[in-house]
């Protein structure tokens, strides 16, 4: 009842935001509203809601941008689905062409040179790249609304070029993933006075904090159990909530186990908790080191996932397609990629990095904890965004794999205080600290499972 | 110079997994003359801050404070919320000079007397030059650290002082060394827990964020670089960290001596050390510690000292590559990976034999 | 390289007594002539020079010293000033890469800070003021990735070796060569302590230091006799501090050289582009970027000098693919199937099969061959019988001679840098030319409300999704 | 006897010996000056010396730093810190004083009041104006009103303006007459650097200009500064009299840790 009643005000809170957005950045002329997002909290979805109502209901000529190639053509697939009669543009690079079943789509007009875009109502959508290396060929103003999907993701350097295209813009982006790698001096960067290399909403903030910035209080991805280990940890700035409900968001299983540790964190997901970690006993590896016992756990623990039928309880019995890998290593993956071929896994359970893995969901997720086996922590590791991005995939549950010692290597961490340049952020520190809170939680609720 | 107050809390935080550093911290020892009665020998390498940087510390900070600190109001009266001609100075420097056994005291008693007004709502000046904290390392009566701020700033949002160093290392382009962030980060942190530790004496312990700012040089002449403002959590923790290991040693001291009064040279042997890397560059002792580990993994750097074990030793390592049966798991495991590791050398497991021949 | 390759190169390195090559071939480009070569020795924590040491380490160097470097005359810099333009300018009309070895990076920092000092003051001479443009493009070309013209002696053996101490003590570049070039029948690695305690970092010895401290209060109370040959003592302790740093400067040097490496096969693009950039910069006085649109550049610029010099890397040296492969940015492949409709045309297809286990490559990856032929973006990836299969689309390489045929079996890498600098110079122009108020300037505030509020935009959307 | 008893006597002892001497000398210096007066009266006048400090070799033995710093406070007319008052003496006089005579004169004059030999002024420091402290490196004279020794939260600036008008005026008019104009002139150049529209610039001294803007300055700043100071003065004057010259006591809150020790001590 009272989880009915909290699903029931955040999504009314949901709605107020998202109506606030559409007024902050349609009928209020802010040059640049910026809006964060929890995972799973519709982006996307807001993305489309604000394109369609500025294109349809406004006439207005509307970009829109995303960082990476296959986002955008998400962004079209999306728009179109939702708004059949909307005019949609989409500006491609010349060597790569849009996948199929874009180019099949009779309602979108594929096209590489700017000057070959039409003007008018409608909606242009292309890579912020793209549209970059366009800017010689357009005019200022010559949308009247930027939206940048995904703007955490873009470094401020790739979006400052193209905001004179509009008179107004719209930024959405999940603060708490992955930043933006930019390779060179870091230190040098940071000390300038305009931080090209930092995420595009929040350079934009520093350099004009008087610009409106809303947050989407609800997850419409994340079971509530995992919202309140994933928000402390990793959104410390940004309140959110699960909108679904928890009857919506069950794992069963159609045969039972063999009652081994496996088995075990499994059952934890179905009674209920959503994040359980399955570790193997401490052992010190490299940091790029292969751990072939991780691997062979980690797909060990995909293999009984479909050998006992799991279920999204009223929704479906999941496939390979519905079960994701994560790695922060290529080379692990990789492994973990064999091992699963050798368990009868097919290629349809998606594994790869967090890099890749940030936008999409699975209903469950198999992670290996990014301090898995270290002795030394180190920046990459202790990156606050990668856990996140790992622990933030899932509709119904992730499994953390790796090896136990990980309170340990956290307790004997020894902070740098040299390498981060004067005056900015630590982000070795937020992590640390995200990963220390993450863990100490899961300890304390018993979902540490010890094999 | 002595091993104490907050240059021996930086160092230990350093290295806490050394208790014969902290314990040199403890007692507070002269590092030359401990390492005399250590070794035997004088130390054959250089020791101490060089006249030249002593004297542009000292010229910097005093072009900073001449003139009622005319240059520390102008950098910081605006970062701070406060009109830098109605800055209130109060320099400790000029009040309470004199030898360090009576002036800190003295200083800390009116340090002390600034954070009660400020707690009772009473008017207190914007900046404080060379205030005085003390930061307790125990629950004893003398268990504590003098600590010094270069100054400490009245933040205006936040109701409480922010300790301040200012540092002669020059910026280039706004962008300082690692190596010297490092030391005045750490400072820092000691400063803050210290003006903590004072504040809870006043009940304003919850204002004291663990933030410091820091006035750095630029390369021309005196001239201050633009203030940095610096959220030092982590430095804050990791002299916590200090703090509680030289705690512990105090401990572990008063037990070594519980049956005769041995001075702390004669109790080397006795207090674990922990070489690494770092202690090349910050400690006294370090080539001494490096010779009682001669040979073993640990000479070869903290990487070696992880992988290998740090007492590992090399001639076992280099007798596994040679095709000596591994012992333990962990040595099989260990030759499995080093024969990876020597193919990204380009070299196969013969290759290694031969090259150890 | 990973810790254990790392420990492995060191009990090696420390059972042979000498430091252990790293690299199959040379990261620097063989020295171009002449060279100029720079030691100064500065002032403790003011990062002054005192005194420096400088020319064609080939030859005899020219040795400036300042008995009282606080002070605002710069005069005793002109000898030094005229030295590097004369260099700049002979290494401009020969077109030729130009080549600055310092002995480590201290001696940088005091080169930096010259370039600091002089290049905007108004109380030095032009000479030099040039002087201190020059010293900052010096600099400035160091920061590059793949650099060609700053050589730092001991980074770049660093680079190249390893040794058989504790990585912080190869910091000394007089413990470095104790291992780089042992001293006969002597442990390296005691040689290398005794180094150690000499600082190798552009300072007096420590008792040289004091003395010299002492005299230049004496040197400053007047012109008497007294006064002068405090001065005097003053030269001739600096002098020969600062012919120590230039011995340790060409001991590096040739230590270096020594390594007897091939030199990468990939450091063309790289020298050419140091020498653009580096010839650019010494022969025009520039400022610092700090307006968005020259830092966007700046950041671009050294995005693609990273790439360069990482496709040079794993293309020229065996070790660094090898490290590469292993992270599954170079992988072995077969070609298995060519489609190319009509010959040396676009659209051609390539057909990879490789076994390796570590890729890195989905669909969008470029990838291109170890020898440059040929380059190709992925357009799908699958996996049969054990293997995984790429199907790429070549962009570059389409030539009947260039095209892989069947059969082929090479190392393929995701290093693949492309040029889009002049593209990206007119986006960056064009943003400078719009400047948006967002970017350029600061703290811009909405001009408050229009339209109608009393529209509900969210029924609106709703009612528009329905409709679809 | 144990060593911590054998300790406590050398410190009584150094302690006393220590008084002897100050007493000792506190004699001498009057026999000094009483000649010095002597010999003022039978040398010839010397117009430009006002302050009686000769650049002249003739004589040979220096003035007492207590009457050159006494004579320094007359100049300046402000309370001043030991570091200005060195430099002052340096350009004004040629006399090379030493940091660390500030801390025995300190020590001198307080021996001298509580000896019952009274002097006719004492050098003494500033006070803080809430609990009245000493500002140890601040001088004063004691014919000087208390509230002219009271430091007011705003005195710092107000000391600031003081000396650089009166550096101004005496490099402007005395400027021949110094041991070193020159570096009078840099001693107030380095003073009005951090008025308000000033720009440092080598070799230029804007003296006049320099004094008229510390003047404007203090015509708007002082009054308020001198009432919260007068305020102050009324309370401080309660006080014995020997604090209203040498400031409040403070006791230490508590003892010390042990000092720096070599090898081999440990804590008690």
């Amino acid at each position: 009842m009272s989880q009915t009643v909290t699903t029931v005000s955040v999504v009314a809170r949901d709605r107020d935001v998202r109506r606030r957005v559409l007024e902050t950045v349609l009928q209020e002329t802010h040059p640049a509203v910026v809006v964060d997002s929890p995972p799973g909290a519709g982006k996307t979805h807001l993305v489309e809601t604000v394109v369609a109502t500025a294109a349809h209901h406004l006439r207005m000529h509307v970009g829109v941008i995303a960082p990476r190639v296959e986002q955008v053509h998400d962004l079209v697939r999306r728009l179109r689905q939702g708004h059949p009669f909307l005019p949609v543009q989409l500006l491609h690079a010349r060597g790569r062409l849009p996948d199929p079943d874009i180019l099949a789509d009779p309602g979108v007009v594929s096209v590489d040179r700017p000057a070959n875009l039409r003007r008018g109502p409608g909606v242009v959508v292309t890579t912020a790249a793209k549209l970059a290396f366009s800017v010689p060929d357009l005019q200022a103003g010559q949308f009247d609304l930027l939206v940048c999907d995904e703007s955490y993701q873009l470094p401020w350097k790739d979006l400052a070029p193209v905001l004179h295209l509009a008179h107004r813009h719209l930024l959405v982006g999940d603060p708490g993933q992955l930043r933006p790698i930019v390779r060179g001096d870091l230190a040098r960067y940071e000390a300038a006075r305009h931080k090209m290399h930092w995420a595009a909403p929040r350079e934009l903030l520093r350099q004009n904090p008087n610009l409106p910035r809303l947050q989407l209080p609800a997850t419409w991805r994340l079971p509530q159990d995992t919202v309140e280990l994933v928000q402390p940890s990793f959104y410390p700035d940004l309140s959110f909530a699960s909108a679904v409900a928890l009857a919506d968001r069950q794992l069963g299983f159609g045969a039972a186990g063999i009652g081994d540790p496996v088995d075990a964190a499994l059952d934890q997901l179905a009674a209920g908790a959503t994040l359980v970690g399955l570790l193997l006993p401490a052992r010190p590896l490299e940091v790029d080191e292969v751990d072939d016992e991780v691997a062979e756990l980690a797909a060990h623990v995909v293999a009984r996932l479909l050998e006992r039928a799991a279920t999204w309880v009223g929704v479906r019995q999941l496939t390979e397609r519905d079960i994701g890998y994560v790695d922060a290593h290529v080379a692990s993956n990789a492994r973990v990629r064999a091992r699963l071929r050798a368990a009868g896994v097919g290629p349809a359970t998606m594994t790869t990095t967090p890099e890749i893995w940030q936008g999409s969901q699975r209903p469950m997720m198999v992670a290996k904890h990014t301090l898995s086996g270290l002795a030394r922590l180190d920046g990459f590791a202790l990156d606050p965004g990668r856990l996140c991005v790992m622990t933030s995939r899932h509709q119904l549950g992730v499994i953390l794999v790796g090896r136990d010692g990980v309170a340990a290597a956290l307790e004997r961490h020894q902070h740098d205080t040299a390498e981060r340049p004067s005056g900015t952020e630590d982000a070795q520190w937020a992590g640390w600290r995200a990963h220390h809170r993450l863990w100490t939680a899961l300890d304390t609720m018993g979902r540490l499972i010890r094999i | 110079m002595t091993l104490s107050s907050t240059r021996g809390l930086v160092r230990v935080s350093k290295n806490p997994d050394c208790h014969l550093q902290a314990a040199m911290a403890l007692e507070r020892v002269r590092e030359p003359e401990f390492y005399r009665s250590v070794t035997g020998t004088e130390y054959p390498g250089e020791y101490g801050e060089r006249v030249s940087a002593r004297r542009r510390g000292a010229k910097f900070e005093a072009s900073l404070r001449q003139n009622n600190a005319a240059g520390l109001r102008q950098v910081l009266g605006p970062l701070f919320g406060w009109d830098l001609d109605s800055m209130a100075v109060r320099d400790f420097g000029e009040e309470v000079p004199g030898p360090p056994t009576t002036m800190r005291t003295l200083r800390l008693t009116r340090t002390r007397r600034i954070l009660g007004d400020l707690a009772a709502g009473r008017e207190v000046p914007q900046l404080l030059i060379q205030p005085q904290l003390a930061l307790p390392t125990g629950s004893g009566p003398r268990q504590l650290e003098f600590v010094s701020p270069d100054f400490m700033v009245l933040d205006s949002a936040a109701g409480i002082y922010v300790p301040g160093e200012e540092k002669s290392f020059i910026l280039r382009d706004n962008v300082a060394e690692p190596g010297d962030l490092d030391l005045t980060r750490r400072q820092a942190g000691a400063q803050i827990l210290a003006l903590r530790a004072e504040s809870r004496l006043v009940g304003l312990a919850d204002r004291v964020a663990n933030r410091a700012v820091f006035v750095m040089a630029t390369p021309y002449g005196m001239k201050p670089a633009p203030p940095v403002v610096e959220q030092l959590d982590a430095a804050v923790y990791e002299i916590e960290r200090a703090v509680a290991t030289i705690a512990t040693v105090r401990e572990e001291l008063a037990m070594l001596r519980s049956t005769g009064d041995a001075p702390l040279e004669f109790l080397v042997d006795e207090i674990p050390t922990h070489l690494q890397e770092e202690c090349h560059r910050t400690c006294i002792l370090a080539a001494y510690c490096e010779a009682r580990q001669a040979d073993s993994a640990v000479v070869l750097g903290d990487g070696a000292a992880d992988l290998l074990g740090a007492d590992m030793r090399l001639d076992r390592v280099r007798a596994l590559l040679q095709g000596a049966p591994p012992a333990t798991a962990e040595e099989r495991e260990l030759v499995a990976r080093l024969t990876v590791a020597g193919r990204a050398l380009g070299l196969e497991p013969d290759d290694l034999v031969r090259e150890l021949a | 390289m990973n810790a254990t390759t790392e420990t492995l190169g060191r009990v090696l390195a420390c059972h042979q007594g000498r430091a252990l090559p790293i690299r199959s071939t040379f990261a620097l480009s063989e020295d171009p002539s002449p060279v100029f070569a720079i030691a100064p020795i500065k002032m403790v924590a003011e990062e002054i020079v005192q005194a420096i040491a400088f020319g064609d380490p080939d030859g005899p160097p020219q040795v400036v010293t300042r008995w009282n470097p606080l002070s605002r005359d710069a005069g005793d810099l002109e000898i030094f000033a005229a030295a590097l333009n004369d260099y700049v300018e002979a290494v401009a009309r020969g077109d030729q890469l130009p080549r600055f070895w310092l002995p480590h990076r201290s001696a940088l920092t005091v080169v930096e800070l010259l370039g600091h000092r002089y290049r905007t003051n108004q109380m030095a001479s032009d000479s030099l003021r040039r002087m201190g443009w020059q010293c900052r493009a010096i600099a400035e070309e160091a920061t590059y990735g793949g650099q060609q013209a700053v050589a730092i002696a001991g980074e770049i053996l660093r680079a190249h070796v390893l040794t058989g101490q504790a990585p912080i003590k190869d910091g000394h570049l007089g413990a470095l060569l104790a291992w780089v070039a042992p001293v006969a029948g002597r442990d390296p690695a005691e040689v290398a302590d005794e180094q150690a305690l000499v600082p190798a970092s552009g300072v007096l010895e420590r008792s040289i230091d004091d003395r010299v401290e002492g005299l230049r209060r004496e040197a400053k109370r007047g012109r008497g006799p007294v006064a002068a040959r405090a001065r005097a003592e003053i030269e001739t302790r600096l002098t020969q501090g600062a012919l120590n740093e230039w011995e340790l400067l060409l001991e590096a040097r040739r230590a270096f050289w020594s390594l007897g490496l091939p030199e990468g096969p990939g450091l063309g693009p790289l020298v050419a582009e140091s020498k653009r950039r580096s010839l650019y910069r010494l022969q025009q006085d520039l400022n610092p970027p700090s307006r968005p649109h020259s830092l966007a550049r700046l950041v671009d610029d050294h995005e693609y000098a990273a790439d360069l010099a990482e496709d040079a890397d794993v293309r020229g040296d065996l070790h660094v693919r090898e490290l590469a492969r292993r992270k599954g940015r170079a992988l072995l492949a077969e070609v298995v199937r060519v489609e190319q409709p009509r010959s040396s045309r676009r659209p051609c297809y390539v057909t990879l099969r490789t076994t390796q286990e570590v890729l890195r490559v989905r669909q969008g990856t470029a990838l291109r061959d170890i020898g440059g032929r040929v380059e190709g973006r992925v357009e799908d990836v699958w996996e049969a019988r054990g293997a995984t299969l790429l199907r790429l689309e070549l962009t570059r390489g389409v030539q009947r001679s260039r095209v892989p045929v069947v059969g082929d079996v090479t190392d393929w890498v995701d290093t693949a840098p492309h040029d889009l600098r002049r593209r990206r110079r007119e986006v960056h122009d064009a943003m400078q030319a719009a400047a948006s108020p967002l970017v350029y300037d600061q703290g811009v505030v909405g001009v408050g409300t229009s339209g109608s509020p009393s529209v509900d935009l969210l029924a609106v959307a709703e009612r528009l999704r329905r409709g679809a | 006897m144990d060593s911590t008893e054998d300790l406590t006597d050398t410190v009584e002892g150094l302690k006393a010996q220590r008084e002897e001497l100050l007493r000792a000398r506190e004699q001498i210096e009057m026999v000094l000056t009483r000649i010095d007066t002597q010999l003022d009266q039978l040398a010839p006048p010397a117009p430009a010396e006002e302050h009686g400090e000769p650049s002249s070799p003739a004589r040979s033995r220096p003035r007492p730093l207590r009457l050159m710093v006494l004579d320094g406070l007359d100049d300046l007319g402000w309370m001043t810190f030991s570091r200005q008052m060195m430099l002052y003496l340096r350009a004004r006089y040629g006399r090379d004083v030493s940091p660390t005579r500030f801390s025995s004169l300190a020590k001198d004059e307080i021996a001298a009041f509580t000896s019952k030999r009274p002097r006719s002024v004492y050098l003494c420091h500033g006070l803080v104006h809430d609990r009245g402290e000493a500002v140890k490196r601040l001088w004063g004279r004691s014919d000087w009103p208390l509230e002219q020794r009271v430091v007011a939260p705003t005195t710092g600036r107000i000391q600031h303006l003081k000396l650089t008008e009166r550096l101004c005026e005496i490099a402007r008019t005395a400027g021949d007459t110094a041991a070193d104009s020159e570096m009078l002139r840099f001693l107030a150049a380095d003073h009005a650097k951090d008025l308000p529209g000033v720009k440092a610039r080598r070799g230029v001294f804007e003296l006049e200009r320099w004094q008229d803007i510390a003047l404007e300055l203090l015509e708007e700043l002082e009054p308020r500064d001198r009432e919260r100071r007068e305020e102050a003065a009324e309370r401080l004057a309660r006080l014995p009299e020997e604090q209203q010259l040498f400031g409040v006591p403070e006791g230490p809150l508590f003892p010390l840790p042990t000092p720096g020790r070599a090898a081999g001590g440990r804590p008690s």
